[in-house]
């Protein structure tokens, strides 16, 4: 089988509506927190991806459905066993200092850079044997097994592309440039007012004719939620990220003439909240008493009324956005009587259990609250700790917590985005990002190592059933929520949202109605 | 006892006490939960152990404490305050970009919370025991009594959203590329809401004791020595009274400058104010432990150059000292 | 020092410059009394000293605030008129009152330390008189200033028109003041009190300068005084007042020699006369024995302040036989109070030797000093801050003797009996201070220095504080006292006459050096150092006294 | 007693505080009987404007929990933090004042610079990083604020020891053959006490406002309903509720108020000689 895309064809699919688009005009976006650095390649967090999004760029972006669409790669080849892949490069791309990119920037930024500095992309560079440069544009990946999610790390954010001419032979986290960030993308960096905003300039010299659109980009730094929304009023930021106000005010921002709102833009990470319960210890080591928390909670409440209607109560590991989904699984509705009863099976003493709110802001804190009063209402002892970032890292990679919230990624394939979860290979203490519940299970261990190399979908979603039906059986940690982070825009602006990264992506196709 | 030498003296007092602030506040931060990798890897979304040990690495946090605490002392020292890994700038650079914002504000604030503090408080003292009087102490004990950020947020609903007057937050206009009066105005109009928020409080704090000190002035032998030389009460009242009412309102404020500098993490957290206290409340979260190791200095001097300030204030109007 | 009787007489019907009729002054309501001053009538006539005369709480000073337009809030004039060049000065709007003031009328008030404004130099002050009623310009302000500094005897006029108040002494400052008042040549001028504050030797300079002053510019002075010395010194004719109201007045010869009221008559024969006794000298063995005792003062004015040291004793030895009263007697810094602190250990001397019975006090260990305590006792000046507010009384007279081992019981009753000793209901025991007066509050004083039985008892300006009449029954009981149990006392003074009273021997200090030590009609009556010559002689009244002893 | 009563009841702002604080005190103490529910307990529709449903009078928050049981909880909460804090922060200040003015010398260089020291460092920040690193529970948001709360009382003591150590009266009870301690615990601070009862009761009034800041921060303790709290989850929705955030601030204004109004009748009962300057 052998797949090929060709940019014309995908370019015009893009551009569907071929009605001019107006170039010219400013667009000021909420970046919240501000950004430690805009070095895509050192940083990966959202805010860095948020800005830094529209400076790198990667040799793929993907739809809202998760299929592959050209970046920086005009057309790419997948070898029938599914070992090699082949990416044929735009040419006449050059970075923002005017350097050509090339072939050898994609070998130098896969094989030297990130190797060393991205913990994310590791894990399935450990599939790759080798990265090669065959001429200037083209550069071709060897794995060493068939690794079914490869075609979904050629995102920006996984894989970023950097200047060879800069970084080779440096200290990368040191080197002076990361300062000023040069990369391929439609925008340039101009300046950081720390604390105050970020300046990103039109890349002139952009490879796509007549692109970007926009003149320029200020990435504003407003610390208070309140005064986000205070500012989008106010007409002083155009466009909210997702996640950058409370719910409470999206409903309200949303209803505002001239204002218009998508939940587009997050397929490919699909966040997913849930809460670790530890499965090592104390009375969430018990099975029976983690079914009891998942019936004691009332999701659809907090849906309704925390998340104000947004997103999905999740019913498995796996999001119902994300590929190889399943509902054919136990449901676990609000049910407190089940849940004392449960309870009383157990024989729980009572015993205090400590919940550990996401320190992301207001809405996390009222799920914690609403947890607890949940738990307690069916007669368990539930206390919320109070910690910040720091601590609530701390305390889920030294397994310090009885139940703590989190919110993972999926990155649209549960072998990168799910297994990571529930490998008992990934229990680690040190790192808040691995299997930090502690759930141990060979049989769901054999059966994810199966399905990351199985050669066909269908084959995939087989085992992935399986092994959503056994977990929401063993409910390792309660799965809470697939979040929905509405991005919130005046309407004038269009295209801001083209792919399942969403603004994250780089506001190469969104342009302003004159 | 120039007062050269005085400030002198104060200076060489201040730096031990700063390197006291360093040592302490060293220890103090590195016992939070947590380290910069940590949070860091947390952002990430993504770390295993080895990103967090490259990181630890890179930070320097890998070393025992007491190699990182006599590496920063030492740096401290020589005016070298570190280098943030979160902000991949040195601190020294970082701190002296937020300053102004800060110093701008604090400065603001605090003159115009004295001056009006001393204006309303000569008034008060004017009409005492009338209704003016009780107005303007009634006032003030409800400023006095209003913590800051809900003062913070009631004052963005109704200058801001409700009458759009000011602006809720923010140092300047973005990108709108002023110079000149615009650019002055530009500032003052971001400035007034903040600058007034955390005024009020100390204005407040002025205002009781100018009145008080004004009344308890007005009683002294002095005062009645130029009554009888015939002079008018409003002379009386500015050149004798005032001037001595001044001096304990003076040394009430340097006191109260450490106040002001930490109501300022407030007040910049809210207003999206670029300053230290912001950048303060943001590097603790992150344990970006230089970065809030520096601004602890930075904001301690400024306490220390409050007092200094007030101190040459007092010694001009106080030939005594 | 010229007596009384040499002074020239005056045209006793004269027009008066300012003449009082039927003046009353209310308090607020809550007051002790509802009048300040009620029935106030007098004549202050033109060239003349007029004396009002009275212990405190007698109304006077009020009186010149009320004439002044200086009363304090709450504080009006009820009634009465006061007519100064063809007006009625009680009736004027404020603006006019204001323009008198300080330009027909000037004043001067006691505490040279408080009335100047301590952040203005001199100059300035001074020249803001001109200011207030718009005379001169701005330069001429200056030279009259100067010649004003210099008119009142002030040293080195250009230094002192730029000098602080702090700069300045007690006597100096007064000075200043008495030349802002002079500023305009008032037709009168108001003294409250002017030299009260001062030392003796100051005073009587102070005193002689209002005379010259007056008799230069021929102005009515209004002085107000306690002191009959003074009244003596100055007056043409004085005016007694007692609780609001004038007692007696006419001319000083008159009041003086023949007072026509009992409360003159009381006051007269309660100040202390000159008439030194000659008692019989005191001998037998020494309770106290001072030996080359040192002290000085270092004030370490902090890291950049240059040290200053000041010697506060110096060489000083003396010793007091039991039963004898021994007075020491200087001026404000002459170090008796020091040597009296040091002898307790309140202060620590440098060196010397303080032998209590032979026993070395400056050798002692804390601890010995605690329990050694006992064996001498102080009594303080001020009544008011001697006795610790938030006691009883009972709490006062016994904590000590129960501290050194006297049990409970024994110890209230002898505080109940020591309270009658020193003539206070025994039903006092259970009060706090704030509910006696200050002489009643001197009286337990006493009563707790002698509830420790101490070997010797120093008195340190024990009566000082107290108006005349008090002082005097003060005084009495002290002696009364010291008679009956044969008590050992230092009594330091700075109140010569005091002093003649109750000691004796004298002992004279100055500048922290014992000047001369002798029985006390020796000193008084053929002082040796010059310098008791000059402190006798600065005694205000002293002829008129000697006299009528 | 009688006397002092009569000269605080004299001071109208103070009666008027009084009963506002005694309101406060009683419904803190009657929060079980008056609400036995926890106030975290989601009762009603979120989000119930004041006097819109019978039985809540004053709304429901953002996750539908009774307001009015949450300020009358609240109540006990800051209550507890401004006395206990104020306590401690006395307990520091006190010994170290005392000590500092009593000894002079060494032990007042000491004890100063050591004041001087924490007056530097910017109050609010420290007691952030405090809590920050003891992590936010009751306990040590209160020691927080305790630790950055004594330097004016150290001060304040210092001063009046210093004026009240040259009285007469200790004197006297030196010469009585007291010792060094009994002097200044029997003597000394008995004397100082009133201005420093007045001070205690500003500072218990500016430790409310000091919890209710780092609340408003995230730095509450998240199991403890507090004013500070409610104002700070609040915040988010001050557009669309602004009665969520007026309203605990509104009961802590009142609450700081009273306690101002009764530190100045308490210093005009206390201190008549400067009442009469001052009113």
């Amino acid at each position: 089988m052998k797949k090929i895309f060709t940019t014309s064809i995908l370019s015009m699919g893009l551009a569907m509506p071929v009605a001019a688009q107006d170039a010219g005009g400013r667009l000021d976006i909420v970046v919240q927190p501000e950004p430690p650095s805009l070095m895509l390649g050192l940083v990966q967090n959202g805010p860095t991806q948020l800005v830094a999004g529209d400076i790198y760029e990667s040799l793929l972006r993907y739809d809202t459905d998760l299929n592959p669409q050209p970046s920086l790669a005009k057309s790419w080849e997948i070898s029938d066993d599914a070992l090699t892949y082949t990416f044929k490069l735009h040419e006449g791309v050059t970075w923002h200092d005017g350097e050509p990119f090339t072939a050898e920037d994609v070998v130098f930024s896969v094989d030297k850079f990130l190797r060393e500095t991205h913990a994310r992309l590791r894990v399935s560079l450990a599939h790759v044997e080798s990265v090669t440069a065959p001429d200037d544009h083209t550069v071709v990946f060897k794995l060493k097994n068939p690794f079914g999610p490869f075609i979904g790390v050629f995102e920006a954010g996984t894989m970023p592309m950097v200047p060879k001419h800069i970084y080779e032979g440096t200290d990368y986290a040191n080197n002076p440039a990361n300062n000023t960030p040069i990369g391929t993308g439609p925008y340039k960096f101009e300046a950081w007012e720390k604390g105050s905003y970020i300046h990103l300039v039109k890349n002139e010299d952009y490879y796509l004719e007549g692109q970007p659109y926009l003149d320029e980009i200020y990435y504003r730094v407003i610390p208070d939620a309140a005064a986000r929304a205070v500012a989008f009023e106010n007409g002083e930021v155009d466009v909210l990220p997702g996640g950058s106000v409370e719910n409470w005010d999206v409903q309200r921002l949303t209803q505002m003439d001239g204002v218009c709102s998508t939940g587009q833009g997050w397929e490919y990470f699909a966040p997913h909240a849930m809460a670790w319960m530890n499965n090592r210890e104390g009375p969430t080591a018990d099975t029976r008493f983690r079914k009891a928390v998942m019936y004691a909670m009332d999701r659809e409440f907090v849906k309704d009324v925390i998340w104000n209607g947004f997103g999905k109560v999740a019913t498995s590991p796996v999001s119902s956005k994300t590929n190889f989904y399943t509902d054919d699984t136990i449901m676990y509705d609000h049910n407190p009587d089940k849940a004392r009863e449960l309870l009383a099976d157990m024989g729980y003493d009572g015993e205090a259990v400590r919940i550990l709110p996401l320190p992301y802001g207001e809405t996390w804190q009222r799920w914690a609250e609403a947890m607890k009063q949940n738990l307690s209402e069916v007669g368990i002892n539930a206390e919320v700790v109070a910690t910040d970032v720091a601590g609530w890292n701390q305390k889920q990679a030294e397994w310090d917590f009885d139940i703590a919230f989190t919110y993972l990624y999926q990155y649209g394939d549960p072998a990168l985005g799910v297994a990571r979860s529930y490998l008992s290979t990934n229990i680690a203490k040190g790192s808040p990002w691995n299997n930090v519940a502690g759930y141990a299970n060979e049989e769901v261990d054999a059966m994810f190592a199966e399905a990351a190399v199985a050669a066909t979908p269908e084959a995939r979603q087989e085992i992935y059933t399986e092994i959503q039906q056994t977990l929401v059986d063993d409910v390792p940690v309660a799965w809470l929520l697939e979040i929905e982070f509405p991005t919130i825009y005046r309407c004038e602006v269009k295209d801001l949202v083209t792919t399942a990264i969403g603004i994250n992506d780089g506001l190469r196709d969104a342009w302003i109605e004159k | 006892m120039t007062l050269l030498s005085a400030i002198f003296g104060r200076a060489a007092k201040a730096a031990v006490t700063l390197l006291l602030i360093v040592v302490l506040n060293f220890f103090l931060i590195h016992a939070a939960p947590g380290d910069p990798a940590m949070v860091m890897a947390g952002e990430a979304g993504a770390a295993d152990e080895q990103f967090i040990a490259q990181l630890r690495e890179r930070f320097g946090l890998d070393q025992p404490l007491y190699v990182q605490f006599w590496n920063y002392v030492s740096g401290v020292v020589q005016l070298d305050l570190g280098y943030s890994y979160r902000q991949q700038m040195p601190v020294l650079d970082l701190i002296l970009d937020r300053l102004p914002a800060t110093l701008l504000l604090t400065l603001t604030a605090f003159g115009m919370s004295l001056l009006l503090g001393i204006v309303f408080g000569l008034a008060a003292a004017a009409r005492q025991g009338r209704w003016g009087d009780t107005a303007i102490t009634s006032m003030a004990l409800l400023f006095y009594a209003t913590p800051l950020f809900w003062v913070a947020l009631m004052a963005v609903v109704l200058f801001s959203v409700k009458l759009g007057w000011f602006p809720a937050f923010g140092y300047g206009t973005v990108g709108a590329d002023l110079s000149g009066l615009d650019l002055v105005l530009d500032r003052l109009r971001h400035l007034f809401l903040p600058a007034l928020t955390l005024g009020l409080f100390f204005m407040a704090v002025y205002l009781r004791m100018t009145r008080s000190s004004v009344l308890e002035v007005s009683q002294m032998d002095f005062v009645k020595t130029a009554r009888a030389k015939g002079l008018g009460e409003g002379v009386i009242r500015r050149r004798h009274i005032l001037r001595n009412a001044l001096l304990p309102v003076v040394t009430l404020a340097g006191l109260q400058a450490g106040q002001l500098v930490g109501g300022a993490v407030l007040t910049e957290t809210v207003f999206a104010w670029p300053g230290i206290g912001r950048l303060m409340f943001e590097s603790l979260t992150a344990r970006d432990y230089n970065t809030l190791l520096g601004v602890f200095l930075v904001s301690a001097a400024m306490v220390i150059a409050f007092n200094i300030i007030t101190d040459i204030v007092y010694r001009l109007i106080d030939p005594r000292i | 020092m010229r007596s009384i009787r040499d002074w020239p007489e005056r045209d006793a019907e004269m027009e008066p410059v300012l003449k009082i009729c039927d003046l009353a002054i209310s308090l607020p309501p809550g007051a002790d009394r509802g009048f300040a001053v009620q029935n106030i009538d007098f004549d202050l006539s033109a060239g003349e000293i007029l004396c009002v005369v009275g212990e405190s709480g007698s109304g006077k000073s009020m009186t010149a605030n009320a004439l002044m337009g200086l009363l304090p809030d709450q504080v009006e004039v009820a009634r009465g008129t006061a007519h100064f060049e063809g007006r009625d000065m009680l009736a004027l709007p404020d603006h006019e009152r204001r323009k008198l003031r300080g330009d027909r009328i000037g004043m001067i008030f006691q505490e040279p330390m408080t009335a100047l404004n301590p952040l203005m130099r001199i100059g300035d002050q001074i020249a803001e008189v001109f200011e207030a009623h718009n005379r001169h310009t701005p330069s001429e302000r200056r030279d009259k200033a100067l010649a004003l500094i210099k008119e009142v005897g002030l040293p080195d006029p250009e230094k002192i028109i730029r000098a602080y108040p702090f700069q300045l002494s007690g006597g100096q400052r007064q000075r200043a003041m008495i030349a802002m008042a002079l500023a305009l040549d008032p037709a009168i001028l108001i003294a409250d009190e002017p030299t009260t504050a001062l030392d003796v030797t100051t005073q009587a300079q102070i005193l002689e300068l209002i005379k010259t002053i007056q008799h230069r510019h021929g102005m009515s002075v209004m002085f107000i005084t306690h002191d009959f010395g003074v009244v003596a010194e100055i007056a043409d004719r004085v005016i007694v007042m007692r609780y609001g109201e004038i007692v007696e007045q006419g001319p000083v010869a008159e009041v003086l020699k023949t007072p026509q009221h009992a409360y003159t008559k009381a006051l007269l024969e309660a100040i202390p006369s000159d008439h030194v006794p000659s008692p019989e000298p005191v001998s037998g063995p020494a309770v106290l024995e001072v030996r080359n005792l040192r002290k000085t003062f270092v004030t370490s004015g902090g890291l950049f302040r240059p040290k200053r040291s000041v010697t506060a004793i110096d060489d000083v030895s003396f010793s007091i036989a039991r039963g004898e009263v021994l007075g020491i007697v200087g001026e404000s810094g002459s170090g008796k109070s020091t040597v009296g602190r040091a002898i307790v250990r309140l202060v620590e001397a440098d060196s010397g030797e303080i032998l209590l019975d032979g026993q070395n006090m400056t050798a002692l260990s804390a601890d010995e000093l605690r329990r050694a305590r006992r064996r001498v006792q102080m009594i303080f000046q001020d009544p008011y801050a001697s006795l610790n507010p938030r006691k009883t009384i009972l709490h006062a007279l016994c904590e000590g003797p129960i501290v050194q081992g006297v049990s409970r019981d024994k110890a209230h009753a002898r505080a109940r009996e020591l309270l009658e000793i020193v003539e206070l209901d025994a039903g006092a025991a259970d009060r706090y201070p704030h509910e006696f007066s200050g002489g009643q509050r001197q009286r337990i004083g006493i009563a707790r220095a002698l509830a420790m039985d101490p070997d010797l008892i120093i008195a340190d300006e024990a009566v000082s504080a107290l108006d005349v009449s008090i002082q005097a029954q003060v005084l009495n009981l002290l002696r009364d006292l010291q008679k009956r149990l044969h008590l050992s006392l230092m009594f330091i003074t700075h109140d010569m006459r005091v002093a003649a009273q109750l000691c004796d021997r004298v002992a004279v200090m100055q500048r922290g050096k014992l000047v001369e030590i002798g029985p006390v009609a020796e000193v008084f009556l053929n002082p040796k150092a010059e310098y008791t010559r000059n402190l006798l002689a600065a005694v205000p009244g002293t002829d008129w006294n000697r006299g009528a002893a | 007693m009688m006397d002092f009563l009569k000269r605080f009841s004299r001071n109208r702002g103070a009666v008027i505080g009084a009963v506002i604080l005694i309101t406060v005190v009683l419904l803190a103490v009657l929060a079980p009987l008056l609400y036995p529910e926890s106030p975290w307990k989601m009762v009603q529709r979120p989000f119930l404007p004041p006097f819109s449903v019978e039985g809540f009078p004053l709304g429901t928050d953002t996750l539908g929990r009774d307001v009015a049981s949450g300020l009358v909880h609240g109540a006990r909460v800051s209550l507890i933090v401004g006395l206990v804090s104020t306590l401690v922060a006395l307990l520091i200040g006190v010994p170290l004042g005392a000590f500092a003015g009593f000894y002079g010398g060494l032990v007042d260089d000491g004890a100063m610079r050591f004041t001087e020291f924490f007056q530097t460092i910017p109050n609010f920040a420290l007691a952030i990083v405090l809590v920050a690193i003891m992590e936010p529970t009751l306990p040590t948001i209160t020691l927080a604020i305790a630790i950055v709360s004594w330097p004016p009382v150290a001060r304040l003591v210092r001063a009046e020891v210093l004026s009240l150590r040259k009285r007469e009266f200790v004197d006297a009870a030196r010469l009585a053959g007291l010792s060094n301690t009994r002097i200044l615990f029997g003597h000394i601070l008995p004397n100082a006490m009133s201005p420093i009862i007045v001070m205690a009761s500003l500072m218990v009034a500016t430790a409310i406002l000091l919890e209710s800041s780092l609340s408003f921060l995230g730095l509450g303790d998240p199991n403890i309903m507090s004013w500070g709290y409610m104002i700070g989850a609040a915040r988010t929705v001050i557009r669309s509720a602004w009665w969520l955030s007026f309203i605990p601030g509104v009961a802590i204004l009142l609450t700081v108020l009273a306690l101002n109004l009764i530190g100045e009748g308490l210093n005009d009962a206390l201190n008549p000689r400067l009442a009469r300057k001052g009113r």
